[in-house]
């Protein structure tokens, strides 16, 4: 891989920056790979560079229906941060924000990972004892995480409304210092490009047709572009997850959904952390050339169509000019909507399946983005090793005949 | 002391100080409050003969069948809310009445008859811009074309769930809201109606 | 020859004669402090041009000088902060402002001002700023990237967020109709006639103030007259209609499922003043039967070196100005073009007596009929050239221009230079599809038109006019006739035939255009001055290129690289000619490259417009008990509950919370207290087989509660865990009526009919929410019969007549009654149920009678520390979802002969394993500790990072009757571990030992609410 | 936005409906007689097909009927409503 350094750049500059090198190869697909991921979004490409960089498997293919994080990654709202409830949800995800920290220079690509704060309000007693149990249990997994109080809150962003008359006020919030946003293609485009240069293959407009099982062992894919050959497939896409586990005899305990997102028009900087309110329902943080992203609920219907609600739109809008009132005269720019798969649970699946070779990466849910490193070295773990790593035992399909869920509803909240 | 004395309806507080329209607008619309109605919930079965029959025995009045319309009958009336639901109306302090009279009428016959009296209130909405406030809130189709005198419907104005009722077109609403949300829905209607002119009253004007 | 400008006037550059505005009513403003004046009928842009303002904002990545372009939403460049103080908005598009007096109007993104720009200093690096760069570079050292960004996020952005509330009010409207027709030009109107006359429901809405659309800005006839004569005829026609709603200043910005499309109405232009009482602006929602999209086309710029210098402008911009606006927006003006469109800005400007330099068309023989006309008036047409530089910074000076050789790719020959002030640039038109692909409806590339197209509907929706590619006025007015009558129809409205013929007008037939995305130059794009594609993005067709070339070489990529498109005017002229570009540098046909994804809203539409009216206080309703006045005046401090308002507690003055509740639990134990308990669900269950019924919905048995009796009742989920508790009274043999919690109540009700109407039909039970019907006064306390036995009742209080866990109805002190003796503090207790119109005065009854025991209002908080000390849980703050009854230590109230909800969940491997965590009691050994609620619970204190955790306290009290703190808490195998130590990990890093004890702490045997 | 046709109501915003999942999935008659694994196909295994799907909706602010619908789960075109009584219209297409 060409890196990027200051010196390239200006040297590129003396030369009408005509001699960078394609960020990953344009190529045809194999006959044969040791490994076959389908989905070139942040998961797949992800746990493309690390079996490629961990387990030394770089014999492997990304096929991608669409284009390079046409998905779900380039479609969030960017937020990572790891203060999740339960125990097995923070150490998955605190592990993928250590890989964060640090992400930039391992790619050589700039991901403009900010850890600028994530604030998630309260607004009732009951959300004040939930969101107690949270902090005090991050602290105990070594997660950084803190309780404010209304007076706290209101000096880290000044411009929220912290009235006691507002309908539902803001009794306090938990922050995670170490929470943040990172630019969502960057991750995409990072991971592939560091894949790429290890030697996987980015295969895109190449769409999985078929999964080929013979004697209950996978034995490769059926695609647009023809049969492609593989003892391990390992799917990390969102929306058509249950489609691809039916060609595999599969059922999963997943329903899809579209979740929308809205971006303001630009404006100078007015806030730094990023806020989150389930209550009130606003998730708002300000991207690094102005605009406020926005994340609104989820659509409460089954949906593929990466087209929600209008009324969803004006619940998050109400909400949003409600907890910040200056916001009122700003305008909308675009709003969007993504497929999000959700569990029972609220929580993911990182598992191996009945078949041999054939391995899930599922059902994030909102949580997806913050996830992406962290869920691509599992499951590369798991790929490579065809058993789970600690990490991701507890996010096995199994989980839902043995009972035992992991229920993030309260800390996944609805959007992000 | 007689029950009427020591009753307040959900609207009292709302009501407490009535407001006039401002002179220059006039009132584009009028709020007021149809307090102490009987409020009868009515479930059975309409394939029964036997239920229809004695429903209209005791009350006077056919129960509408047909979906979202009102059925007229003396002092009460029946309005249509599920396939085998209805709300009747009565005039204050008629429900226990009318209540014994359908229990005594319907028997063993499989229904189920409860006073919500109290539970719930008619939120009277008139004037020449009452559709339009109403709208602006209510995802119906108000327009005469589609919705009049006679018919009624279940919705929602805005975050509350609603019964409306047109009564007559000037247009008159009768607006059925659960007790505990008839003071949002009231306070939403007089921020809503800023536009129109707009004047609260006490007393309803039947 | 006589100049048309009339210099002795203030604004040098307005025609004297023509145009739409009101001479008689000139308006004073101010732009970048400096005062000047327009009329009214202007917007901010063409005020601006007639004064001779030509620089009016820097771009967003170079700074580079921008002057307006077009003149309407796709304005790039001319982007402002409008209005003061409350009132200011940032990112307004000059041409969309409305001008009014005393309007104050800057630009944004430069400092110190826009003559003298910091920031264009990017301008000279710009060399160093390739697509993208961010991303390869701010990478060292690691750490400095924090303080890069600072400067990053202070230069990005462009306007300024207002710093106060808005004043102002938005509306909200929902309406039907059978024919939405968006876009009142040619098209429009006159499918909105044939429409409205049809008889149906039809809205018109148009974006801007007036109706005509492309008509008002050139100088059309119809019929042999001028073409606003058929506009205000066709507008009296439908002002006339009934059924017709004209919307005007009303961008329909949005096309949803459905046929529900969402249109932002402008109501005060004004920016000045603030709306109240009326409203600034409203959102109709439209659901439409059929819906007629007449939205026009924008007008494609070209892409050559230099060609945003302010000066250049679209050259149906220029018409619009000139004609409209009567404003010359130059005095020198040069056109270059692909098409025979921009002959008629030609003479439009020659009809306004501004003497054109010349028109440079990049085809060789430009001889169509409106080039032959300009040729004979005389203006120098000059065919197979293009435009290979730009001249002047700040504004144009003059342009350079070569000849294109026979492959049409290369210039070649020598550079001539033409001296002029304006450029009217046109490589075609882009028909306006953003509404038809909202909707679900795709393009298709039209090769002769040089434009994307709408492909087929996939909603019921027709395009006419331009923006179906149909340019011509005569074209216009007869789909608009035709698409009129055939939606009309559809929705149920006349035999779709046009009942009146199609006006005549006099269309020059127009030469087929030479589609051009980007002018050949002297130099390759990488290497050539700036040849800008989307000008608020800064974004060149360099750029394009060096992303195709690394890899980024689909649309889609390459609008999130380059950040094509992405700006506020969303692309509107940058979009096509980049998707060109691209396909020029891979040599695919210009279809395989991807697609432009149209998001809404068509143009930006105002937060709190979409919020409406559904904040502060109207955000969500607040839900108030019939007593609720009552609480209010004896000063309770509410809690939110849900959406209820519930009484916290009630301190009296000088109290704290904790000498309140204290106060108000002891008089419960001690004396008689009463709570507000209306919010609790409550739900009739009728019917033969209601008690079958009950028994699968609750985990224990219900065939045998006595009539008259009442019991506790717990539900579960299907997967087995506790979701909702109650007590149920049984009225009758097939009358049940039970009790939800609060936050249950219509959950529960809703889960209870699901099962009802889709499970289990053939269970003849029907159930009715009394939640509201009945309040509900708990009285609670030792004295609490007596009180009741002092007021005129018929209803025996008796132990003996009236066992814990019954009910009676009757009278009570007047008022009809049902009395249940339950108990939710442990204490001897009756629910009174009254019906709610009722309540507030047995309340004040209540309140009266039981003076003489010093009766005592409490509120939930105290009621959560009386039921705590009994160890009664609260759904939803001592179970999280994942709790078993078994957990919960309610495993007595499983039915083993029977199948219930959620019963089969309980026996998974998970369910049953051993350490599962449990309720249990917890004690601070120090006898004085309160362990704060959500404390997580260890064995070993001195554990390193991550700590294992053993459990959580889930409620935790200072209790005064027992006179020490007591919780509740889940812990691992709890149960068993009575007696034994756990550490309660505090936040500031403390350990409080606590000893696990019963959960239930006062009166075990329940003696007190048995006497 | 979808307008669905309440089989009683007629045409109705969605603002006016609650959703319920996926339509004809029938709680066993016997769940002790069930694996763990089948109870759980039942409990929580979900076909959720980009498609034509029967699914469940309730007119939660109108007539507070349960009915199941025909919805294609990409283009959100209802193809039919249909009673809870009725029976699963069949796929042809």
């Amino acid at each position: 891989m060409k890196k990027y350094s200051l010196y390239g750049l200006i040297r590129n500059s003396f030369n009408h920056q005509e001699n960078w090198p394609r960020v990953w190869r344009s190529l045809q697909p194999k006959v044969e790979y040791d490994v076959i991921i389908v989905g070139a979004g942040g998961h797949g490409l992800a746990t493309a560079y690390y079996l490629a960089k961990e387990h030394g498997v770089t014999n492997v293919a990304v096929l991608e229906k669409g284009y390079v994080g046409g998905g779900s990654v380039g479609r969030n709202t960017t937020i990572v941060r790891s203060n999740y409830l339960w125990d097995e949800t923070s150490y998955l995800y605190e592990m993928s924000m250590k890989l964060w920290e640090g992400l930039s220079q391992e790619l050589n690509f700039n991901l403009m990972f900010s850890q600028r704060g994530v604030l998630n309000l309260f607004h009732n007693e009951q959300e004040k004892r939930d969101t107690a149990r949270r902090v005090n249990s991050n602290r105990l997994n070594g997660i950084d995480a803190e309780l404010l109080n209304t007076e706290q809150v209101k000096k880290l962003v000044p411009i929220l409304n912290t009235s006691p008359d507002a309908r539902y006020p803001v009794l306090g919030a938990s922050l995670q210092r170490r929470g943040g946003t990172a630019r969502h293609d960057a991750v995409a485009w990072g991971f592939a490009r560091a894949a790429d240069a290890r030697g996987v293959d980015i295969i895109q407009n190449c769409e999985v047709t078929g999964i080929r099982i013979e004697g209950g062992q996978v034995t490769g894919v059926d695609t647009t572009r023809g049969i492609i050959k593989a003892r391990k497939v390992a799917v990390a896409v969102a929306a058509d997850t249950s489609t691809l586990a039916s060609m595999a005899g599969l059922r999963l305990p997943i329903d899809t959904h579209p979740l929308q997102a809205l971006v303001s028009e630009p404006i100078k900087p007015v806030m730094h952390t990023v806020v989150m309110s389930n209550a009130v329902h606003a998730y708002v943080s300000q991207t690094d050339k102005g605009e406020l992203i926005i994340g609104a609920g989820i659509d409460h219907y089954n949906g593929f169509g990466m087209r929600g609600s209008y009324s969803i739109i004006e619940g998050t809008m109400e909400a949003v000019v409600d907890v910040f009132p200056i916001f009122s005269r700003l305008r909308l720019l675009r709003h969007w909507a993504g497929s999000v798969d959700i569990c029972p649970d609220a929580s993911p699946i990182i598992s191996k399946t009945h078949v041999k070779g054939l391995y899930f990466n599922c059902g994030w849910g909102t949580g997806g983005f913050k996830a992406t490193p962290g869920s691509g070295w599992v499951y590369a773990y798991t790929i490579a090793r065809d058993q789970p790593h600690p990490l991701n035992e507890p996010f096995s399909i199994e989980r839902f005949t043995t009972g035992y869920l992991i229920d993030e509803h309260g800390a996944a909240a609805v959007a992000h | 002391m007689s029950d009427q004395a020591r009753r307040e309806s959900p609207l009292a507080e709302f009501l407490a100080a009535p407001r006039k329209a401002d002179p220059a607008t006039g009132a584009g619309v009028q709020i007021s409050e149809r307090p102490f109605l009987g409020h009868i919930n009515l479930r059975g079965d309409p394939s029964e003969k036997r239920f229809l029959e004695a429903v209209e025995g005791a009350i006077g009045v056919a129960l509408p069948l047909e979906p979202n319309t009102v059925a007229e009958g003396g002092e009460i009336s029946a309005l249509w809310l599920g396939p085998d639901e209805w709300l009747l109306l009565t005039p204050p302090d008629r429900q226990r009445d009318v209540v014994l009279t359908l229990k005594a009428a319907l028997g063993d016959t499989f229904a189920a008859v409860n006073d919500l009296s109290g539970g719930q209130t008619v939120v009277r909405i008139q004037g020449t811009h009452a559709r339009d406030v109403l709208s602006k809130g209510c995802p119906l189709d108000l327009h005469p074309r589609v919705f009049g005198p006679g018919q009624c419907a279940q919705s929602h104005i805005s975050k509350t769930m609603a019964l409306i009722r047109q009564i007559d077109d000037t247009p008159t609403y009768d607006v059925i809201v659960r007790r505990s949300f008839a003071d949002y829905l009231a306070r939403w209607l007089e921020e809503a109606a800023q536009e129109y002119g707009l004047a609260v009253i006490a007393e309803s004007p039947t | 020859m006589k100049s048309p400008l009339d210099s002795s006037r203030s604004q040098p550059y307005r025609l004297a004669t023509g145009g739409r505005i009101d001479r008689a009513k000139p308006l004073t403003f101010t732009f970048n402090g400096k005062r000047l004046q327009g009329y009214q009928g202007d917007t901010v842009a063409s005020a601006l041009l007639a004064n001779g303002v030509r620089l009016v904002g820097r771009s967003f990545k170079y700074h580079r000088p921008r002057g307006i372009v077009g003149s309407g939403p796709e304005e790039p460049n001319a982007i402002l902060q409008v209005g003061r103080g409350a009132l200011t908005t940032p990112n307004l598009q000059a041409t969309e402002v409305e001008l009014a007096e005393g309007l104050q109007a800057g630009s944004v993104n430069c400092w110190p001002s826009v003559e003298h720009d910091i920031g264009a200093i990017n301008g000279l690096f710009s060399r160093f700023l390739p697509p993208g760069f961010y991303y390869k570079t701010f990478m060292w050292p690691s750490r400095m990237w924090k303080t890069y960004e600072r400067f990053i996020r202070k230069a990005a952005g462009l306007g300024v967020s207002p710093k106060e509330p808005d004043p102002d009010r938005y509306d909200r409207m929902n309406t039907h109709c059978d024919v939405l027709v968006v876009g009142g030009g040619p098209a429009g109107l006159a499918a909105a006639l044939e429409a409205g006359r049809a008889g149906a429901r039809v809205i018109l809405a148009d974006e801007r103030r007036e109706l005509g659309g492309s008509l008002l800005d050139g100088r059309d006839e119809i019929d042999g007259a001028p073409a606003l004569e058929w506009v205000n005829a066709a507008s009296r026609e439908l002002a006339s209609m009934k059924e017709v709603r004209l919307l005007l200043r009303s961008t329909v910005f949005g096309y949803y499922d459905h046929n529900f499309l969402t249109v932002l109405q402008r109501l005060s232009t004004d920016s000045t003043s603030i709306s109240r009482p009326l409203i600034k602006e409203r959102v109709w929602r439209v659901r439409a039967k059929q819906v007629v999209l007449a939205t026009g086309a924008i007008e494609r710029p070209l892409v050559f070196p230099n060609n945003d210098r302010p000066g250049v402008m679209l050259a149906s911009a220029v018409s619009a100005y000139v004609n409209r606006y009567a404003v010359a927006p130059g005095s020198r003006p040069l056109v270059f073009t692909n098409n025979d469109s921009a002959y008629r800005t030609v003479l439009d400007l020659a009809e306004a007596g501004i003497p054109v330099q010349a028109v440079v068309d990049v085809r060789p023989e430009p001889n169509g009929p409106l080039p032959s006309r300009v040729k004979d008036m005389g203006i120098p047409v000059i065919g197979g050239h293009v435009i290979v530089d730009v001249k002047g910074t700040k504004r144009v000076k003059g342009v350079e221009i070569m000849s294109v050789d026979a492959s049409g790719e290369r210039v070649e020959g020598r550079r001539r230079s033409i001296r002029c002030d304006l450029v009217a640039v046109s490589g075609g038109w882009n028909p306006t599809v953003h509404l038809h692909c909202q909707s679900g409806g795709g393009t298709r590339y039209d090769g002769e038109k040089g434009c994307f197209v709408p492909d087929a509907p996939a909603q019921e929706e027709r395009s006419a006019g331009s923006s179906k590619g149909s340019f011509a006025l005569g074209d216009c007015l007869g789909e608009g006739l035709e698409v009129g009558a055939e939606a009309a129809r559809a929705a149920g409205f006349g035999d779709g035939r046009v009942s009146t013929p199609v006006p005549t007008v006099e269309d020059r037939a127009e030469e087929p255009l030479k589609a051009m995305w980007v002018a050949p130059s002297r130099r390759p794009p990488v290497r050539e001055h700036k040849q800008f594609v989307d000008m608020q993005e800064d974004v060149t067709a360099g750029d394009i290129v060096l992303a195709a070339r690394e890899g980024y070489d689909s649309m889609q990529l390459l609008n999130r690289y380059t950040t094509l498109g992405f700006g506020t005017d969303q692309g509107k002229l940058g979009n096509v000619n980049g998707m060109g570009v691209l396909a020029n540098h891979l040599g695919a046909d210009i279809e395989s490259v991807g697609t432009i994804t149209f998001r809404p809203p068509y143009t930006s539409v105002t937060f709190g417009a979409i919020a409406g009216r559904e904040i502060g206080g109207l955000l969500d309703p607040v839900r108030k008990t019939a007593i609720h006045r009552w609480h209010i005046e004896h000063r309770a401090v509410m809690e939110d509950v849900g959406q209820w308002k519930r009484p916290w507690y009630y301190p009296q003055p000088g109290e704290s919370m904790e000498d309140a509740v204290n106060r108000e639990c002891m008089a419960a134990r001690n004396a008689v207290a009463l709570l507000d308990q209306s919010t609790l669900g409550k739900i009739d269950v009728q019917g033969p087989d209601a008690a079958e019924f009950l028994n699968r919905v609750y985990t224990n048995n219900w065939l045998k509660l006595g009539i008259g009796r009442a019991r506790y009742g717990l539900m579960l989920s299907e997967d087995g865990m506790v979701m909702d508790d109650g007590v149920v009274i049984r009225h009758g043999e097939q009358h049940f009526y039970l009790t939800t919690t609060t936050g249950g109540a219509a959950s529960v009700f809703s889960w209870l009919e699901r099962w009802l109407q889709t499970e289990w039909p053939e269970l003849e039970v029907y159930l009715t929410s009394v939640t509201e019907r009945w309040s509900t006064i708990a009285l609670v306390g030792p004295h609490s019969r007596k009180l009741l036995q002092d007021l005129d009742s018929d209803i025996n209080f008796e132990k003996s007549s009236f066992p814990f866990m019954s009910i009676h109805s009757g009278s009570l002190a007047g008022f009809p009654v049902q009395v249940m003796r339950v108990s939710f503090s442990g204490e001897l207790a009756f629910e009174i149920n009254i019906e709610s119109d009722l309540a507030l005065a047995m309340w004040q009854a209540l309140m009266k009678a039981g003076e003489e025991y010093d009766i005592t209002p409490y509120g939930t908080e105290a009621m959560h520390v009386l039921r705590a000390e009994k160890g009664f849980i609260i759904v939803g703050q001592d179970t999280d979802g994942s709790m078993t009854p078994v957990d919960m230590g309610m495993g007595w109230l499983l039915s083993k002969d029977k199948d219930y909800l959620g019963k089969r969940s309980l026996s998974r491997s998970d369910c049953v394993r051993k350490d599962r965590k449990q309720l249990v009691g917890l004690l601070s050994t120090d006898g004085t500790t309160i362990l704060p609620e959500g404390t997580q619970l260890v064995d070993d204190p001195s554990a390193g990072i991550p700590v294992p955790i053993s459990g959580h306290v889930t409620s935790s009290y200072a209790s005064a009757c027992l006179g020490h703190p007591i919780a509740l808490a889940l812990v691992k195998a709890g149960r068993a571990r009575k007696g034994s130590i756990i550490y309660a990990a505090l936040r500031d890093g403390r350990h409080v030992k606590a000893e696990i004890v019963s959960p239930v702490f006062y009166d075990p045997q329940g003696e007190r609410q048995r006497v | 936005m979808l307008l669905i046709s309440c089989p009683w109501c007629g045409p109705r915003e969605e603002s006016e409906f609650s959703y319920g999942g996926e339509a004809h999935i029938v709680r066993p008659k016997d769940p002790d007689a069930l694996s763990d694994l089948e109870w759980a196909d039942y409990l929580f295994m979900r076909n959720n097909p980009s498609g034509r799907y029967l699914e469940r909706w309730l007119h939660a602010a109108g007539c507070r009927r349960w009915f199941n619908a025909e919805r294609d789960t990409v283009s959100y075109k209802i193809k039919s409503v249909y009673k809870i009584s009725d029976p699963a219209p069949r796929g042809d297409e």
